[in-house]
């Protein structure tokens, strides 16, 4: 399965708005660390790789956590993955 | 006939509004079903039933606020009179000999929208179940009979969902995992919740204003009255890590746990070791917990905190318990929380989270005794074996009443969960 | 592949014998009619003109003073194969088998080992009836001391020999009788294989097929019509009786949830009952249907054509097996 | 583990040569001899003893009277043949070399025993000595003596396989395929059938339509003799003369030594199978009175000459109960640690 990247950020950005439907997306740092950027803790976190798991079928392995910290490198990462 | 009075929820609940009633005059319910949505300080909580029968009259109307204790519902035909024998013959004895209650209740202070039952006419005294009883109550029968496969009960408890709700595709039209599965995926894929303004900074069933008020109320009055002590210390977290790492690797997304759960569960088991830490203190006396029942402080988007229990830690597996936090946030952030959750903590756990500060002081939430605290994961240097190395690890505080008692138990208590978090495996 | 070539399962256990008797002087071939027949069904045929008759070595009709012999010529430093010809005379062996060969290296606290190898054949589809026809390996892996080898592939017929030679205590390999003749494709440089996993010999996501020797075969044909019902079945060739690798197998229906357990043996007490519960201790929380079975049915394996097919495990009863695990 | 008092050395070493077709019957080979029955007599008198005090379980099936047979038999053995025995074993074994401090503790189920205490008074094995057990299948080990004949034959190994088994043997399926075999192959194996006359209550005539074992032998072209069991003399010629044979590559001998056992098959034995009065026939021919008289007739054995050997002898029966009694149980860690050849090597 290939996703285009337009796929991939809807998804992405429609899953965030679930967990921080308060947060304008359209405000944040698209480069900045997305926990600070919104907020989100440890259980908003497994939540989101929940959801990019079964909306994308896309398994993130918790090592590579580190590579998904801000919107531009977790829209990178699960392009190449998908 | 009995009745159903607004629940006290907290020791710092005095009144409530009632926001929905979810059952009518005729509906039939039974011990733990789900009878109202009522408003509090904390938000939205589902009052429980805790006797069955038929629903008489409903005697508060919806929006309207009043007192704990006053009844809001009256039944008609308890469950328990209705499944002894015949009724007795006219004239004969009431089948408890004590008189009836005054139908009134004493902390009323304000008349009820309806009128309270009507006076000299016997009723049968309908035993309260314990609390503890409600606790230990088996699943229903109906529970019982859900035909549901071996994996397919695993995942539900995991993901703390209820197999009697899915229709089954297996053999005999048994729930198989795949079903789990597919229902917590239509769950998920529900509408989207409308976007809220930034400015609104209300989930829905809260009211953060007055929940940052009855928190001031809560945490002064702990401050004035609980002389507190502090210990801290700081644990080695590789083997915790390690594990968790190993174990999560191993499974996909929706099945991983969180360290949190990992000091939960070692929370749990040290309190069992130091059962001074779990109960409350009231009147001048210490009353032990009738069980682990562990707040949860959980941080609500836009401002505010709440901490309602996950029933009896201990007897929790981790997974188990994973399920019950995932479960507890998600209602939290969505409304939805359930009386009983509010009403029996035995102790309190508050974490920073990985985004937190190192360590924690917290205030103890009267009337309990204890509040564990958990800073930030951090990578550390430790003397391990008289060298220094880099580690996991994280400082754990205890707040406690020095009148239960004083330091050196706290540091035996934090030297206890130091070391169940040494043997993840073991948890 | 390139250098394949065609071969049979019985011309690779001939290949693995003539192998083993070249490369060790200690090993010899030793049972009834292994010689001057051939071999009742040719294994070893032709190797007397190239051994002799000391290294292949006809014995009289007694299973039980050829097999001992066997015992203790192992004890005393050969490495002897011992055919016997067929399952059901192995019970004339099998005071030798269990009480001697399982047992010596226990009862002598470890001062004697038995490096002993015997191979039978096993199975019904011949029309042999009931004293040639019948699966008894499965109470062979009941036993504590031996290793149960049922090769099924051209691969295992021509690689588990020599490990077995290798190994310092005895180790009886099954071979089952529709599948001398069975042919395929060998690499010239297949060899010897390690002798205590199941194989994964076709994966799949829904049920999983465990079966062995003779009937992985049928298991591979059941697994191909499911497919075509649009059910992916994973085919376990379990390879090893005993000791049983309980991981491989139960890693299979961790995944799958579901499993058909294929023998051709009686099913009461039989290896698919061992099998099941060993399912059960293991992954009973990822089961999502009961564990099925398809066994021999309960009668000595009659003659006649049509009674002996129907007292065995077919293609049909398998795919239908797998189907209710499906609730289909 | 206690330490192991030395063994007593005695056939093996006794100076004389093994493969000599007549026995040597100097005055030293005769105390030797009579040393040896001795021994026996007292490890078994002794084992009877400790049963009652349940230092030694299960079945235990002593030797006393037949001590002749194992005692003139090893004379004929080297280091490099093989023993292959019954459950009745433990004169076969003390008279091998086996040390008797690790037979008693494998009497006791220690894990010194001469098995780790897996055997127990059935199976004594000892690889240093090529003591294939005790098998406590009737008939079990004559196939297995055929192997190790085998094997020696196909290896070119000097040595033979001596197989000691009882006349009940004779009825199993076991007996008939080995002697055959031996026979067939011409293998270097030396059956010994002790006829002690009764397979546990069985007399011979109940169970037999042909007494005279040799004669069964014979069928199968195995030279076969028959011997007096209860000389010691006798027997040893008679096995020095078979061995001899087998060694100058003639195939097996067969020898049938009548004998017969003093104590009940096992020590829970009313003996309802025969009469007082046999036994007492029977003891008048005690292969050790009938040597010790023998000996005092011809002047060759003093007064101190007997107290010498019994207090030696005394001494090493004692040695081994301490031992025994020091030993150590095999940890319950290590239960399954013999049932495959690398957990057994493990450690």
């Amino acid at each position: 399965m290939s996703l285009s990247e337009e796929q991939i950020r809807s998804v992405l950005v429609e899953e965030l708005g679930r967990i921080a439907p308060e947060v304008e997306l359209d405000t944040i740092d698209p480069d900045g660390d997305l926990r600070d950027e919104m907020d989100i803790d440890s259980m908003d976190h497994l939540n989101l790789m929940i959801a990019l798991h079964q909306r994308l079928g896309i398994a993130i392995p918790e090592i590579d956590y580190p590579k998904l910290l801000t919107l531009n490198d977790a829209i990178r990462y699960l392009v190449a993955r998908s | 006939m009995g009745e159903i009075r607004m629940p006290s929820l907290g020791a710092d609940m005095e009144s409530g509004r009632l926001a929905e009633w979810l059952v009518a005059p005729g509906d039939r319910i039974a011990r733990g079903d789900v009878i109202a949505v009522v408003e509090t300080q904390k938000g939205a909580i589902e009052i429980e039933a805790f006797e069955g029968g038929t629903v008489g009259r409903l005697e508060v109307a919806e929006g309207q606020t009043v007192p704990v204790g006053a009844p809001i519902l009256s039944l008609e035909e308890p469950a328990a009179a209705a499944a002894a024998a015949a009724p007795p013959p006219s004239g004969a004895p009431a089948p408890t000999p004590e008189p009836a209650p005054a139908p009134a209740p004493e902390r009323v202070s304000q008349p009820t929208a309806a009128p309270p039952a009507p006076e000299g006419v016997p009723q049968p005294a309908v035993p309260s179940p314990a609390p503890a009883a409600v606790e230990a109550a088996p699943p229903s029968r109906a529970a019982e009979r859900v035909r549901a496969s071996p994996a397919a009960r695993r995942l539900a408890q995991r993901f703390g969902m209820d197999l009697a709700a899915l229709t089954g595709s297996g053999p005999e039209d048994a729930v198989v995992s795949a079903d789990v599965r597919r229902a917590r995926e239509a769950e998920r894929q529900a509408p989207t919740p409308e976007r809220r303004a930034p400015e609104a900074g209300r989930a829905r069933g809260l009211d953060l204003a007055e929940m940052r008020k009855a928190i001031a109320a809560a945490m002064a009055r702990s401050k004035r009255e609980i002389p507190h002590f502090y210990v801290a210390t700081q644990v080695d977290l590789k083997a915790a890590a390690d594990w968790l790492a190993e174990t999560n690797a191993a499974r996909p997304p929706d099945e991983r746990m969180l360290m949190g759960a990992l000091f939960l569960k070692a929370t749990a088991k040290a309190l069992l070791e130091h059962s001074v830490f779990n109960g409350t203190f009231e009147d001048g006396s210490a009353r032990p917990g009738d069980g682990v029942h562990i707040g949860t402080a959980v941080a609500i988007r836009g401002g505010g905190l709440i901490a309602p229990a996950i029933h009896d830690c201990d007897r929790l597996s981790l997974d188990a318990l994973m399920a019950r936090m995932r479960d507890l946030v998600a209602r939290v952030r969505g409304g939805g929380l359930r009386s009983s959750e509010l009403t029996d903590p035995t102790v309190t756990v508050s974490s920073l989270g990985d985004r937190g500060v190192e360590t924690l002081f917290g205030i103890i939430y009267p009337p309990q005794v204890a509040l564990i605290g958990f800073g930030r994961v951090t990578e550390t240097v430790l003397a391990v074996e008289g060298a220094p190395v880099v580690r996991p690890a994280v400082s754990i505080s205890l707040a406690a009443d020095h009148r239960v008692a004083d330091g050196h138990r706290g540091g035996l208590f934090l030297r206890t969960l130091a070391s169940l978090l040494q043997e993840p495996q073991s948890l | 592949m390139s250098g394949m070539r065609e071969t049979t399962y019985r011309e690779c256990l001939r290949e693995a014998i003539r192998e083993a008797l070249q490369r060790d002087p200690r090993v010899f071939l030793m049972g009834e009619d292994v010689g001057h027949y051939g071999g009742c069904y040719a294994v070893s045929k032709g190797l007397l003109a190239e051994f002799g008759e000391e290294r292949i070595r006809d014995t009289p009709l007694s299973e039980a003073g050829f097999t001992g012999a066997g015992i203790g010529a192992a004890i005393a430093g050969m490495r002897p194969i011992v055919e016997i010809m067929t399952v059901n005379f192995s019970f004339l062996a099998l005071d030798q088998i269990v009480n001697n060969a399982a047992t010596l290296l226990h009862m002598s606290g470890g001062a004697f080992n038995v490096p002993l190898v015997i191979r039978m054949a096993t199975g019904a589809g011949r029309q042999l009836a009931a004293q040639h026809s019948h699966s008894m390996e499965g109470w062979y892996a009941h036993i504590p001391g031996l290793k149960v080898l049922t090769p099924a592939t051209l691969e295992d017929a021509r690689g588990m020999l020599w490990t077995a030679l290798e190994d310092p205590d005895p180790v009886l390999i099954f071979e089952h009788v529709l599948l001398y003749n069975r042919s395929g494709t060998l690499s010239p440089e297949a060899g010897p294989v390690e002798i205590v996993k199941a194989a994964v010999r076709r994966e799949g996501s829904d049920v999983t097929l465990l079966a062995y020797g003779g009937s992985l075969f049928k298991a591979l044909d059941a697994a191909e019509e499911l497919a075509m019902a649009a059910i992916s079945a994973e085919v376990v060739d379990l390879r090893v009786l005993r000791p049983l690798d309980t991981a491989t197998i139960a890693a299979s229906v961790a995944k799958t949830r579901r499993a058909v357990v294929v023998d051709e043996g009686w099913r009461s007490g039989g290896i698919s009952a061992e099998i099941s519960t060993r399912l059960m201790e293991e992954v009973f929380w990822e089961l999502d249907a009961p564990i099925e079975r398809v066994c021999g049915v309960e009668v000595p394996v009659p003659y006649p054509a049509h009674l002996e097919q129907a007292s065995l495990p077919q293609v049909p009863e398998i795919v239908a097996a797998a189907k209710r695990t499906l609730g289909r | 583990m206690s330490e192991r008092p030395k063994a007593e050395e005695t056939t093996l070493e006794a100076g004389e040569d093994f493969t000599a077709s007549r026995p040597h019957l100097s005055r030293a080979h005769l105390l030797d001899l009579l040393h040896q029955m001795l021994r026996i007599r007292r490890f078994e008198d002794r084992c009877a003893e400790l049963y009652t005090y349940e230092k030694i379980r299960g079945f235990l099936h002593l030797y006393d009277g037949e001590e002749a047979v194992a005692a003139g038999a090893m004379r004929a053995l080297g280091p490099d043949d093989w023993v292959v025995a019954t459950y009745r074993e433990h004169g076969h074994a003390l008279a091998r070399g086996v040390p008797m401090p690790e037979i008693m503790a494998e009497m006791f189920g220690k894990a010194e025993g001469s098995s780790r205490g897996r055997g127990g008074s059935m199976h004594i094995f000892d690889r240093a000595h090529n003591f294939l057990g005790g098998n406590a299948i009737v008939g079990g080990g004559l196939p297995l003596a055929v192997g190790i004949g085998l094997a020696k034959r196909m290896r070119g190994e000097p040595g033979l396989a001596a197989c000691f088994f009882g006349e009940g043997a004779a009825a199993e399926g076991t007996f008939h395929e080995s002697l055959n075999l031996a026979a067939l192959w011409k293998l270097p194996v030396l059956f010994v059938c002790e006829n002690n006359q009764y397979a546990m209550g069985t007399a011979l005539r109940y169970s037999e339509s042909e007494t005279a074992i040799a004669k069964k032998a014979e069928s199968y072209r195995v030279p076969a003799a028959a011997v007096d069991g209860m000389d010691v003399v006798a027997v040893e010629a008679a096995a020095r003369s078979a061995a001899h044979a087998i060694r100058a590559g003639g195939g097996p001998q067969f020898l049938e030594a009548a004998t017969y056992r003093f104590r009940a098959h096992s020590m829970f034995d009313a003996q309802l199978y025969r009469d007082k009065a046999e036994v007492e026939q029977w003891r008048a021919k005690d292969p050790i009175a009938r040597l010790r008289g023998w000996l005092e007739e011809s002047g060759a054995l003093h007064a101190q000459d007997l107290e010498e050997i019994d207090s030696r002898i005394e001494a090493e029966v004692a040695e081994a109960v301490a031992f025994a009694e020091a030993g150590t149980w095999e940890p319950v860690e290590d239960l399954t640690r013999f049932v495959h050849s690398a957990a057994a090597r493990r450690r």
